[in-house]
């Protein structure tokens, strides 16, 4: 037993934080809320670190590398709010190698960049179909549906969505597609809220053409599933961030002849932020594992990083705020950027209260069969 | 039991009500261009100056009612009621004015406190800086008086409401740094207009500017500027944080927050409105923020039977952030992201709270203070206690080194 | 406005807590553990202190005093896991009163006790009919059902209903009828449940006579939420000894050469217990206040009481075993009593939290309307 | 990353497995009469003992295997899943054995840790005290040379497992009350059939008695009765803490609190399954307890290269309490008051866990330890450094009085 990360995992993660240490990330993200033009464009320094192609196997021109290699990339991706298109890109290309999709080595190479139609597995409390974010509100929304090989409908808040080159469309039936998105009848909106770091897109189809995947229903789901692993991923990145912001200023801020660190309220807090990130990032190696040795529980180990990852983020950077009082709350403070972070961050993708249902739906399943 | 007015009470709310009746139109009209809202605000205050609506609680020498914290909040209900602002300055007529009356010289209280009423000059509250917001008695900015009995002022002050169209501030400063912390201070007027004084807006995570940062490079304050005198600044600034206690406490009923508010968004979507966990959490913020309106209720009850609310009123500021806080992350989980748009009045809340939270002193101070003045718990050992500033200071300096 | 006691009603209070203190009601809570014939018999001292008559009227030979006023006597009760038998007999007393019942002095003088057989009003999501308490499980029963002047049907843990000489029994379309207890076709078994001082019975009616009381809906409704509010006002008193028992003992118990209460976690923790008791209390009055002048509100301030006090007692409790370390989990401190009363009182009577969701769906209502 | 075994362990693995096909069926049986427990959980001591089961981690001088961590989880696993239980003396073999072998004479050594091995004789540990528990260096258990070179031992200790059927307990008592706390302590071995020995059972919420106090009353004890030297106890202490983190540490898996256990109860209520409120329930409590699984792993990838688990691993204890509390409140709020019988699994364990929350250590310090160990926060400020205990005692009385 070995969870500890090999040296090939550690060059790859340090070459990741150095790779993305060249940009000032941080400080886009605050000029990019005023001027979204300021948003850097990572995806040339993805595609010469690899990144593209890190879920294809090596037949399809890729690394053929592991969940969790994706996972320590976009951990590194989130400590410093580096908006890397690969949320969309890396569980899109998982399903397109799965189905040998016909460019895929462009897909690999990062050339053509993908995107996945976030598609939600049936499960749950809402029937059997395959559904979609809904704009607002938080009824479901039908997933597009296809008519030989045209498809049509409408994905909103699809991560990563503008500019991608490949969209993998799932419909209601559980079916997936890859759509040229430089064809008449697409449509991608770009959205911006909140958090300027995270390109997001509202997606209309109109009876487009799409090249059917040869996939198994369960590689499909499991797309679903990588991209919460990487949102997980992210999210243990920032507060791990955010826990060494907070403990360098609980060290040096003195109030009543005292480092502020040395108080019990913060101090404790300050650990309850340790703990929440030993969790979370614990399901990581969970859900890495499982997406190797134990697919079955890969659902489960997914949704309940993305539940816990999500809970720890929300508390980390609230508790940034705090330990630093007024300033904290402040525009040039990089506290906030994180909180934009978060807040967006837990309504994405059926949100971390819909994963935290699904570990629910899982763990009862379990039992009953 | 009773939540109706008394006989005197009903009398003097039908008393506002008819001069809101009359007068109403004249107030400030909403969604005014922003270079317009502090004009008709100034002259809304002289307006209600004038009738004797603006300073209830002032004594009548200074141009006051000499009315209890009673009557004030039945103004607050009724214009509330009827949809106008209230007063431009209540920093200076709540907080700023009452300490000048109870430690100003004679001369102060006839200079300042008529155009403060009046709001021909509005004011602003010079305490916290950025290494003093909790632990208030750390200031830093340091007055030094001159052979000819001025002083020479410089510093940086923070948080600071209303900075931007003041004509004073009230000030606390440290005049000497060689004895513990608490002795050292004095507190000073300012004008702001005098040279060395800048004015910088400083913005909030909604990237609204809501409060100010103020500095002050080598400012010249005349010898009569100060306020209660030499090295009692502390008892002087005691006086303020009393009123203001007072003042928050007679206006809260939760910030506004009422439960129907984020119901009505829920609401909207009839899924969720059937959901369980949704109802769960509406129904235990709900709970909270039925519970602060109350608790409102009983401090007024309190304060009409002339008494002072002690510092477990502060409880409710951290219900109300604490509830605020999860109500608006509820229904944005509810309407999904198009509720962070920037505009949009759950995503405000979303931003804003965040810094309320330590507004005024953190929650931890609070319950310091409250565990020790309340529940009589023992006080956490104090490391300041009886040392010269000066030497705090420095071993802060060595500590992070 | 003046929210402050009444001098009749510090005086109400100062009696309560001086007649119950005539007993040792908290050893008795533990002795009552081992032998339920431990458990006082306090009914007598409700009779004369007039508690029994409480909440009827003058002209029926109560004392004609308001709902805040029986809250008074509940705290105190709380406060000393007193198992005085008004939790049935109040609420049943009030519905009396108001349908005129024939036997209403005997019921006013305590000669005869009341209790309400505890049928939920329709609301939530569960329909529109009045449901009961299921022996176990979370989904509801249906309510007992009536056939001219015979009413049957199985009502489960109703409080202060073994030895009752009068049941109130509301049916399934919310007709509310006096049964006679003693007559044949009525059987009561007397259930223990974790906590000792609290008297519950299993109810079963097999075709009794009932005689039907002249009630409106709203009134019939109203006894379920006087309910509500006296066990939260059971629970604030109890939580209000734990603040003291909690806070009493960290002033004395020291460690690392201070006293527990000087730190932080400690001190937060019992401001947090205070918070909660302030909260709660705050509702007591709204629902107290509610009763007399704003009856429609009722409902609503009686769920948030409940709810609200509710979690405070399950704080206040937990954090009681917790101040005193291990030593508050053991057998022979008081502590675990108290725990023992939250345990059980949190899943009585709809439990509390279909008290919460009562808030959520009133609170829709009204924004709806 | 790999969640297997080696090959070595993988063989391991094997051998244990055969020994158990063999003589699983040798193993007490369930539901054994009370009395006849601990005799028949003896002699399953003395079986794996034999079989070379009981102590992998002993050196081989001492009756060990000279093994890992790893092969002690091996055993640990196979066992479980055999459905067989493991030694009796955990406490002995895994915590004061060892401090035995660090610190103990020869004549200790060879005297105590074979019988200790073998079950012939059990073992406790006397440490915390009424007054000394997250603060165990203010033991107050008062142990005085007498001129003969033997010593008299006063005072009382609890929370002591086993102790009504130990042999000897491993006890720390202050020897010296004018010198600081930490400096005055000394670690004995005690008889626990010596006269003035009395044992108590403590009775826990549930009712039943799961630790003992532990009284003496001038009891004798031979002039080699100590371990590790007069005034040196704090260091023996210390080694016996840091292996019961390790025996600890090696057994964790969530304390056997798997998330599927509560979803089972959950599941049987189709209504409730159904329910979105207890399905967030579920789905956070499930979260918390699958992830201590995989701490769990984590932490045996670690022990596996060698390193000894940090104060960190601490917080899977936390973890646990907190997630297994909630899901047992969850179960019972689905099933009802019927929940609440005393027999009832949930009942159990709503009884057990508060008094498991400051088992090895209250939350509170176990946060402070990680906190400055781990996250190098400062300390916070000591008021009993330095100090003679006997000087910390009379403040202590002064401050209450």
């Amino acid at each position: 037993m070995n969870l500890e990360l090999s040296d090939e995992q550690e060059f790859l993660r340090d070459a990741a934080r150095d790779a993305l240490g060249r940009v000032k990330t941080v400080d886009a993200a605050r000029e990019a809320l005023e001027d979204p033009a300021q948003r850097p464009d990572l995806w040339p320094t993805a595609c010469e670190a690899g990144w593209a192609g890190l879920l294809v196997g090596e037949e399809g021109g890729g690394a053929g590398l592991g969940a969790f290699d994706a996972m320590l990339v976009a951990m590194e991706a989130g400590r410093v709010l580096a908006g890397v298109e690969l949320l969309g890109h890396l569980p899109a290309s998982a399903l397109l190698d799965a189905g040998q999709y016909g460019g895929l080595s462009a897909v690999a190479e990062g050339t053509r960049r993908a995107a996945l139609l976030a598609a939600r597995p049936p499960g749950g409390l809402d029937g059997d179909a395959w559904t979609v974010e809904p704009r607002s509100g938080s009824r479901r929304a039908d997933a597009p549906r296809a008519e030989g090989d045209r498809v049509s409908g409408t994905v909103t808040w699809v991560p990563d969505a503008p500019g991608a080159d490949v969209l993998v469309v799932v419909t209601g039936d559980g079916t997936a597609l890859a759509v040229d998105a430089g064809q008449e009848g697409v449509s991608v909106e770009p959205v911006m809220r909140y958090d300027a770091t995270r390109s997001l897109g509202h997606v209309t189809l109109d009876a487009v053409h799409g090249e059917t995947l040869q996939v198994t229903p369960e590689q499909v789901s499991h797309a679903w599933y990588l991209a919460q692993v990487l949102l997980a991923a992210e999210a243990v990145g920032t507060v791990e961030r955010c826990l060494t912001d907070a403990v360098a200023y609980a060290k040096e801020r003195f109030t009543f002849g005292r480092a502020i660190g040395s108080y019990q309220a913060v101090k404790h807090a300050l650990v309850e932020v340790l703990r929440r990130r030993e969790n979370a990032y614990s399901l990581l190696v969970y859900a890495g594992w499982s997406y190797e040795d134990r697919r079955d529980e890969f659902p489960l180990a997914a949704s309940a990083a993305r539940s816990s990852a999500g809970r720890a983020l929300d508390f980390a950077t609230r508790e940034l705020i705090s330990v630093h009082g007024g300033i904290g709350a402040t525009w040039e403070h990089d506290a906030p950027l994180f909180f934009r972070r978060a807040q967006l961050s837990r309504r994405l993708l059926g949100g971390a209260g819909e994963a935290t249902d699904r570990v629910a739906g899982e763990l009862l399943a379990r039992v009953a069969a | 039991m009773d939540l109706n007015d008394t006989p005197e009470q009903a009398a003097y709310r039908e008393r506002v009500r008819g001069w809101l009746a009359e007068h109403a139109s004249e107030a400030p009209r909403e969604n005014l261009p922003e270079e317009e809202v502090v004009p008709a605000r100034r002259a809304w205050q002289r307006r209600l100056a004038e009738a004797g609506l603006a300073a209830v609680t002032w004594p009548k020498e200074f141009g006051g009612q000499g009315l209890g914290p009673i009557e004030q909040v039945i103004i607050g209900q009724e214009f509330s009621d009827a949809g106008v602002p209230g007063i431009l300055d209540v920093i200076g007529v709540g907080m700023l004015g009452p300490t000048i009356m109870a430690h100003g010289s004679d001369e102060q209280k006839s200079r300042y406190l008529g155009p403060m009423l009046h709001a021909d000059e509005v004011w602003c509250q010079l305490f916290s800086e950025p290494a003093a917001g909790s632990d208030l008695a750390a200031v830093q900015a340091r007055a030094r008086q001159q052979d000819d009995g001025s002083w020479r002022l410089s510093g940086q002050k923070v948080w600071t409401t209303n900075a931007q169209f003041s004509a004073y501030g009230l000030l606390l400063a440290r005049t000497d740094a060689d004895v513990p912390k608490h002795k050292g201070l004095t507190m000073f007027i300012v004008p702001m207009d005098a040279e060395g004084v800048t004015i910088r807006g400083l913005r909030q995570i909604s990237g609204e500017a809501e409060f100010n940062e103020v500095f002050f490079d080598d400012v010249r304050l005349d010898p009569d500027a100060t306020v209660g005198g030499v090295g009692a600044g502390w008892g002087t600034a005691l006086t303020t944080l009393m009123f203001e206690r007072l003042t928050i406490g007679s206006g809260v009923e939760g910030l506004g927050y009422r439960p129907e508010r984020f119901a009505e968004a829920i609401a909207s979507d009839p899924h969720a409105a059937h959901d369980r966990e949704v109802r769960r959490r509406l129904g235990e913020v709900g709970s909270e923020l039925l519970s602060i309106r109350f608790a409102g209720y009983r401090l007024l009850s309190q304060l009409q039977s002339g008494s002072i609310p002690g510092p477990e009123a502060g409880l409710a500021k951290i219900t109300t952030v604490a509830a605020a806080i999860e109500a608006a992350d509820l229904v944005t989980d509810v309407l999904g992201p198009d509720a962070l748009s920037e505009d949009d009045q759950f995503a405000y809340i979303t931003s804003f709270l965040p810094g309320l939270k330590s507004a005024g002193g953190t929650e931890e101070i609070l319950r310091n203070t409250i565990g020790e003045r309340v529940l009589g718990l023992p006080p956490e050992p104090r490391l300041d206690k009886g040392i010269p500033f000066s030497e705090l200071r420095a071993r802060e300096r060595e500590a992070i080194s």
